[in-house]
């Protein structure tokens, strides 16, 4: 499917991760099927589709939040169709939600240092004082830093407004360090201006990483995806680069609504 | 002399629960009527009384013994109408060297695998009890016999007691079934009972477990099909509340009937005045047992509980409850007991007028004996 | 008729809301006549999502008057303002009831007017919601609980429609269609006012827009001199 | 053993059964579909044994009226006693609550539990009181072939059931039920929708106390009436509740009587056991299915 | 800084209580303050309603009980093997009931306690409604005559404390975080690589540990282990307690503890009465002070100073 990049580049890349025969149901009713994605190292990998295609079911059985139906999940070389979440994110493979998620009474500073705290190996120290976090302060205001947060710090993630909730949601994700980042309409709800910031964020934030994202702006898309694979009822309807996929019939049908190019 | 300064009485017993009617708050109205008929001092010293409600809870009946040795002094601990709060609050005064007098529990074991040297049972023990009942309906044919039994220590020893009776008479035991303590509803067990077949429903229970028992039995016409109640401990106050229509002719044993003659009649009736309710044989128990205490105490002039416990050892007690009583070195007070029988409506005169003295059984056939006792402090 | 030329439906003037100690609206002035369809823009946390909910009474505290169809609301227990103003709501965050399925969402608003659309309308509109009308509120994608909250209050009969980012993640293909909708909505004499971030949809479906910022309502404009004052615009909306 | 004494006991666990299945509707409706988990009911219950047993026989000592109010009048004025103290609490409590963790609730509850447990204990025996105002025309036996069953047992029998089945009717067939689950979980677009949230949460809680009121006067002619009647029992209907499913209506009338089967047959196979079957089923049924017997998935 | 000067008044009013007031009650008082600490813990900081504690409470006193009793066992070694039964038991009840949220976990928990008070009244060992009586309260380290009352007293005493800052720590670790940021979000703990499971689990466990080393130092206090301790109104008594003083605070659970324990014995001569008035006081609780004496008096010292 990646033969074309693959051909372009002296390495061909790694393939970071891959489904094989993907499907899930729910009670009768097929929510993905079928579907076989491949993902490589260091790409920007865009999932879109109408809604209801299975984009974020897609997301929960990346991250086991749901389990399988049938066929199979390898990241990094590994099977880990069965593994557990908390195990999958501990490989690197971090997911953001749709719906926000933030830990809301905790400060935007207390909210990433949860997140760092967890490769610090003392989270099940239930003897030890909670100052040996104090450490991880500076490496949070950083983070903070990094998605223009610092102010911030001391705020309650629950008083943050919407967009500034989004993107501490990203430095929390940020801060485990993650090889492949799972963002699920990261910019949903999100003012034009918002966008932008959030779109530079990912483009500085994927240097080292892999991101996979669903998204319904194509203006965020066309600039920042490498691939994209279009779902539609649970199926993979076309794959490749933006002008691949925005120009492919099928596409323009059931995701744009029109039969001439966007 | 009084080794603090004052005597202090305390009434522990289940204020609130099963129990409340039969001991309760009469037996704080008969301790205080005894000390004030002692004059309300003794050597010098008025003699208080404090109570508490133990809720059928060992446990709670315990501490609170604890509490009040500890912090309040008290002497002497009456009523504990429960067994298993009996046998908790008796070995707990024992190392704290305080003399019981309980009057409301039944097990034997209180005097037998469990006595110690300052508890005393006055009233009645399971013994007791079916000696002069079981016996009586055995002999009236009653050869088989099924057991509803409270599940707790009094029950468990009544039974077996009486079960003891019923073979040792040629009878048989075809079942029991355990039920909780208060329980309201008996409809299970009594089928259980019916469809054993059994002449006799044996209830080792008290209180109103045995009223509701009785009345259920009647509502799914036991009787009427043929078997028989025992109600192994029934108290005047368990008669009164079932009503004449549903109890007549029941039999059982007591201690104490009030209106057998004009002395248990005439305090009997004072009691009425401040209780509202005649006197069960534990309420007369419990007057008997302070007045006798306070004798003790007076006799000998001091509080000491060794000292006031082999004076009561050697008294011979006579009051309006006991006729020619002894307390034996085991803790158990030897008296006679009657086998009773609930008047026909018609029979009855009053409201509070309701049985009928069938036979008495002599204190040497009520109790165990001596000889056959299991106390250490025996032999 | 000319749209400002139509009876007025609804009169805000001198509105204040405050969420707890926070004052959030800051004396709002807003006029909308029958039929007409408004947008009110403003970046994030500008206050337009509180001018709806201060409509409808559900924010903590709320003065000044608001009078639909000259009636005032101002007192008035929120449930009663949906009858009185024949009004329907969507929320911002779709508020579709998770313990409820499509068909129970659809159907819990009562009607509050005549000439609602039918159940059956409902469902040819939106293909989607039909296949999945057994499922429970929590397990329906995004999109399709974005369609069920716009799809309720059509039932009702409603005809002042307060529709709050309707667009938020929705695929193109399913905004043609909203799009479609809002037109026929409109045709049909509805009166409708938009909250939208994405400005691309609600410009040409708008008869005029208010801009908002800090609370109050710095700049109307008409659809007509849109093109006119699309700087100005710009300068409100982007910093 | 042989197949009457069975179905004998069969009956009486059915007899059982029908108090369980009452008190756990009334439970059901307030805590499946208000979120209330409401501690208070077995109080309730028992509120509405005592308010039979003061009708018919108190009255006049107490109030000087002299006035008797009858077993088939408990039937209507309990219920509406209770459940217009259901209002009061409601209204002027829970209502505040709402916001808040549903533990407050349960906490409220149960100090109301106590304060009425409290109340009666201090003027009625706790080991109970019979009830007397049983009428007439069920006083006697029924001879069912393999036992004789008392009139008034098969009656209660027969009226709960009737009682349950007719209120799963309503709310399943009306849009009753939606609307509370709707109003409980997003009161505030519920009501912007023009639905009276409030009236209807109350008029919803008024009704569950209401049918434990019922269930009290039902049972004051089997039990003696006491104080502690519901304090018990409380503990066993939520096991009930959990078990059939919350908010499942039908849920909770079916495991009711099945439970109360299950129950009485212990009584016979393994008495000791009969108080805590209930429980040993409900970790079953937590383990295999989490939503209850009849619950939904969430 | 308000925690400081309660740890001190705590620490002064411990050390000085039997002087004023009878050591077994202020006993037992302990015994249920490090209960409702150890719940507190459970509820407070890791938002779990467990309605099934009096199963840990009342499984040690039983099995401190037996040992010291029938085997021999040292005071300390008996409290120990009750508090280690009683976290054996956590762990199992954790099992099954963690994978449970909100109202059904409470639901689970107090099954699974009715089941312990089921074997409690049916197995042999514990003497079903008489209870294990006559638990010898023996000596502390083969010297210290523990039925010295103020001896008794002091190692009660040091046994709370220590239970106490064991609950404190918990609360202030890098665990005490984790716990809070799933009470908060917990998909997202999830996602962030947490295994929320066993961290709700450790905290159970740690929990049931500490109710079964107060109900385990209960029974050697007052020589007895009864049912009452694991009855489910013993479970609702330790809620009650804990929201009484502050859910979520450090030294709620002490004061509430207290305040409930004093209030019950000093009203008991009023008969049922004592019921009407704790129910009063907890409605009035609910209703208006649902911060509970400690966090109320946090809330007006934080309110001083800002
Ligand atoms: N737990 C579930 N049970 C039943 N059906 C489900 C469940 N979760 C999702 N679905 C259904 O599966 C389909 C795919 O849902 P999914 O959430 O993956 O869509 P999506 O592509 O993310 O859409 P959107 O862009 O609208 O968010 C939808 O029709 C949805 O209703
Ligand atoms: N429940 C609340 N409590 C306190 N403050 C709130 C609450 N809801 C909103 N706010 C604050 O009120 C202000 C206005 O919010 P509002 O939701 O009306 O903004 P908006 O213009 O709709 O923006 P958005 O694009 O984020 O939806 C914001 O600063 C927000 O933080
Ligand atoms: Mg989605
Ligand atoms: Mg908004």
């Amino acid at each position: 499917m990646n033969d074309q990049a693959a051909g372009e580049q002296t390495t061909p890349s790694p393939i970071i991760l891959e489904t094989r025969n993907l499907q899930k149901d729910f009670k009768g009713f097929t929510a993905i099927n079928n579907v076989n994605v491949k993902v490589e190292t260091g790409s920007i990998h865009a999932l879109i589709g109408p809604n209801g295609a299975g984009k974020t079911t897609f997301f929960n059985l990346l991250t086991q939040f749901l389990k399988p139906s049938s066929g199979q999940i390898i990241y990094d070389g590994q099977d880990i169709t069965h593994s557990r979440p908390a195990g999958i994110a501990q490989r690197g493979m971090i997911r953001s939600f749709q719906i926000s998620a933030v830990f809301p009474h905790l400060s935007a500073r207390e909210n990433v240092r949860i997140a760092l705290q967890r490769t610090l190996g003392v989270s099940y120290q239930f003897w030890r004082s909670m100052r040996v976090l104090d450490q991880l302060n500076e490496e949070a205001q950083a983070t903070l830093e990094l998605v223009e947060l610092g102010s911030f710090a001391d705020t309650k993630a629950v008083e943050l407004p919407y967009g500034q909730k989004r993107a501490l949601e990203i430095a929390t994700t940020i801060a485990l360090k993650p090889r492949l980042m799972l963002l699920d309409e990261p910019t949903q709800g999100m003012s034009s201006e918002d966008v932008g910031t959030v779109t530079d964020l990912i483009r500085r934030v994927v240097e080292g990483r892999t991101i996979v994202m669903v998204e319904h702006n194509l203006n965020v898309v066309s600039t920042l995806a490498d691939t994209i694979t279009v779902l539609n009822r649970g199926e993979v309807l076309a794959e490749g680069d933006y002008d691949t996929v925005s120009t492919n019939p099928a596409v323009m049908e059931a995701y744009m609504g029109t039969t001439d190019a966007a | 002399e009084l080794t603090d300064g004052k005597l202090k009485i305390g009434v522990l017993s289940d204020m609130s629960g099963v129990y409340k009617a039969l001991e309760g708050p009469g037996a704080v109205i008969a301790a205080k009527m005894a000390i004030e008929d002692f004059g309300g001092s003794v050597l010098g010293q008025p003699v208080e009384v404090i109570s508490a409600d133990h809720q059928n809870k060992p446990d709670i009946g315990a501490s609170t013994a604890r509490e009040w040795i500890d912090a309040e002094e008290v002497d002497m601990i009456t009523a504990l109408d429960n067994s298993s709060v009996a046998l908790s609050v008796q070995g707990l005064a024992n190392d704290k060297k305080v003399i019981t007098m309980n009057t409301g529990a039944g097990t034997t074991a209180l005097t037998e695998e469990q006595c110690t040297p300052y508890g005393i049972h006055y009233v009645y023990d399971t013994h007791a009890l079916p000696v002069g009942t079981a016996t009586a309906m055995v002999k009236n044919g009653g050869k088989s016999w099924f057991f509803i039994t409270a599940d707790y220590a009094f029950g468990h020893s009544l039974r077996d007691n009486t079960g003891a009776v019923v073979e040792s008479l040629g009878g048989e035991v075809v079942g029991n079934v355990n039920a909780p303590l208060s329980t309201n509803d008996f409809s299970s067990y009594l089928l259980q009972a019916q469809s054993s077949g059994a002449d006799v429903i044996g209830l080792a229970n008290a209180g109103q477990d045995t009223v509701n028992a009785i009345k259920q039995a009647n509502q799914f016409r036991i009787v009427q099909s043929g078997q028989k109640l025992a109600g192994m401990l029934v108290f005047i106050t368990d008669v009164h509340s079932m009503g004449l229509d549903i109890a007549q002719g029941l039999q059982f044993t007591t201690a104490f009937v009030w209106n057998q003659n004009d002395e248990t009649r005439a305090w009997s009736e004072r009691f009425f005045e401040r209780h509202g309710a005649m006197p069960t044989m534990v309420h007369a128990g419990v007057y008997s047992a302070v007045t006798n205490y306070l004798k003790a105490v007076k006799e000998t002039g001091t509080d000491d509980s060794d000292t006031v416990r082999a004076k009561l050892g050697e008294m011979t007690l006579n009051d309006m409850f006991v006729k020619d009583g002894s307390i034996l070195p085991n803790g158990t007070m030897l008296h006679d007991m009657y086998l009773v029988e609930v008047k026909k409506p018609e029979e009855s005169e009053s409201e509070w007028d309701l049985l009928r003295v069938v036979s008495k059984i002599p204190a040497d056939q009520a109790f165990i004996p001596l000889s056959e006792s299991k106390c250490s402090l025996v032999n | 008729m000319p749209p400002d030329q139509r009876p007025e439906l609804l009169r805000i003037e001198n509105l204040h809301a405050w969420y707890g100690e926070s004052h959030i609206l800051h004396g709002m002035n807003l006029t909308l006549h029958e039929g007409e369809v408004i947008t009110l823009l403003g970046r994030n946390g500008s206050g337009r999502t509180t001018t709806l909910k201060a409509i409808l009474g559900l924010v903590g505290r709320r003065t000044g008057s608001i009078k639909i169809h000259g009636t005032e609301i101002i007192d008035m227990p929120t449930h009663r303002i949906a009858h009185v103003g024949k009004l329907g709501y969507c929320p911002e965050e779709r508020g579709i009831f998770a313990s409820l399925n499509v068909d129970e969402n659809l159907e819990l608003p009562p009607v509050v007017a005549e000439g609602g659309l039918s159940v059956d309308d409902i469902y040819t509109m939106f293909p989607n919601l039909k296949e999945r009308r057994k499922s429970q509120g929590s397990k329906l994608s995004g999109g399709e609980q974005q369609m069920l909250a716009i799809a309720r209050i059509l039932r009702t009969g409603a005809n002042l429609l307060l529709l709050d980012e309707i667009t938020e993640g929705l695929a193109p293909v399913i905004l043609k269609s909203l799009d479609q909708v809002i037109r026929k909505l409109r045709e049909k004499g509805f009166t409708i006012i938009l909250v939208e971030q994405n400005f691309r949809f609600a410009a040409p479906l708008a008869d005029r827009h208010y801009v908002i910022e800090h609370g109050q309502v710095v700049e109307q404009i008409d659809a007509a001199d849109l093109e006119a004052k699309k700087e100005q615009l710009n300068r409100h909306l982007s910093v | 053993m042989s197949i009457q004494v069975i179905l004998a006991q069969a009956l009486l666990g059915l007899n059982v059964g029908v108090f369980y299945a009452m008190l756990s509707l009334g439970l059901a409706v307030i805590f499946g579909l208000l979120n209330i988990i409401n501690f208070a009911h077995g109080a309730m219950y028992m509120l509405g044994a005592f308010i039979a047993l003061i009708g018919y026989s108190l009255l006049e000592q107490w109030f000087g009226i002299s006035l008797q109010i009858g077993f088939w009048a408990s039937l209507l004025v309990a219920p509406v006693i209770v459940g217009i103290l259901g209002v009061l609490i409601e209204r002027l409590m829970l209502k505040r609550l709402y916001e808040l963790d549903h533990i407050y609730g349960l906490l409220l509850t149960f100090g109301i539990t106590l304060i009425l447990q409290g109340l009666f204990a201090n003027y009625f025996n706790v080991s109970g009181t019979p009830y007397p105002g049983q009428p007439e025309a069920l006083s006697g036996v029924v001879n069912l072939g393999f036992m004789y069953f008392p009139t008034y047992r098969l009656f209660a029998i027969v009226f709960s059931l009737v009682v349950c089945f007719a209120t799963w009717w309503a709310i399943e067939h009306t849009k009753l039920g939606s609307r509370l689950r709707a109003g409980v979980e997003n009161p505030d677009l519920t009501q912007a929708f023009g639905l009276n949230v409030p009236l209807m949460v109350t008029l919803t809680f008024a009704f569950g106390a209401g049918l434990a009121g019922l269930a009290g006067v039902l049972a004051a002619p089997i039990y003696s009436v006491s104080p502690l009647m519901g304090a018990d029992l409380i503990i066993v209907v939520f096991a009930v509740v959990v078990i059939g499913g919350m908010g499942s209506i039908m849920g909770a009338i079916l495991s009711g009587l099945a439970l109360g089967l299950v129950e009485g047959l212990t009584k016979v196979f393994y008495p000791p056991a009969a108080s805590t079957v209930i429980f040993f089923l409900m970790v079953l049924v937590l383990l295999f299915r989490p939503a209850g017997l009849f619950g939904k998935e969430k | 800084m308000t925690n400081r000067i309660l740890f001190i008044i705590m620490l002064v009013a411990g050390l000085t209580a039997p002087l004023f007031a009878y050591p077994v009650f202020v006993m037992d008082l302990l015994c249920f303050a490090l209960f409702a600490c150890a719940f507190n813990l459970l509820l407070g900081y890791a938002g779990l309603l467990s309605f099934g504690h009096a199963a840990f409470f009342g499984g040690a006193a039983y099995i401190t009980g037996y040992v010291t009793k029938e085997w021999g066992f040292t005071p300390l070694l008996g409290i120990l093997a009750g508090a280690g039964f009683a976290m054996v038991l956590g762990a199992a009840f954790g099992f099954l009931a963690i994978r449970r949220q909100g109202i059904y976990f409470a639901m689970v928990t107090l099954a699974l306690a009715q089941i312990i008070y089921f074997l409690a009244l049916q197995m042999p060992f514990t003497g079903g409604e008489n209870g294990l009586q006559g638990i010898p309260r023996g000596h502390l380290f083969g010297l210290i005559d523990l039925n010295n009352s103020l001896a008794m007293y002091y190692f009660v005493f040091v046994i709370f404390l220590i239970g106490f800052g064991i609950i404190y720590r918990t609360i202030n670790s890098p665990f005490g975080e984790v716990l809070q940021a799933i009470r908060e979000n917990e998909s997202r703990a999830l996602s962030l690589g947490y295994d929320v499971d066993h961290f709700k689990l450790l905290a159970f466990v740690i929990s049931a540990t500490l109710a079964g080393l107060a109900g385990a130092t209960k029974a050697i206090i007052f020589q007895f282990a009864a049912l009452t301790n694991a009855h489910w109104q013993t479970s609702g008594e330790v809620i009650l307690m804990t929201l009484v003083g502050g859910l979520g605070t450090v030294f709620g659970p002490v004061v509430g503890a207290i305040t409930v324990g004093a209030l019950s014995h000093e009203l008991s001569a009023f008969g049922s009465w004592v019921q009407v008035i704790l129910g009063t006081i907890f409605v009035v609780c609910v209703m208006v002070f649902r911060r509970g004496i400690i966090g109320e008096i946090q809330r007006l010292a934080s309110r001083k100073q800002g």
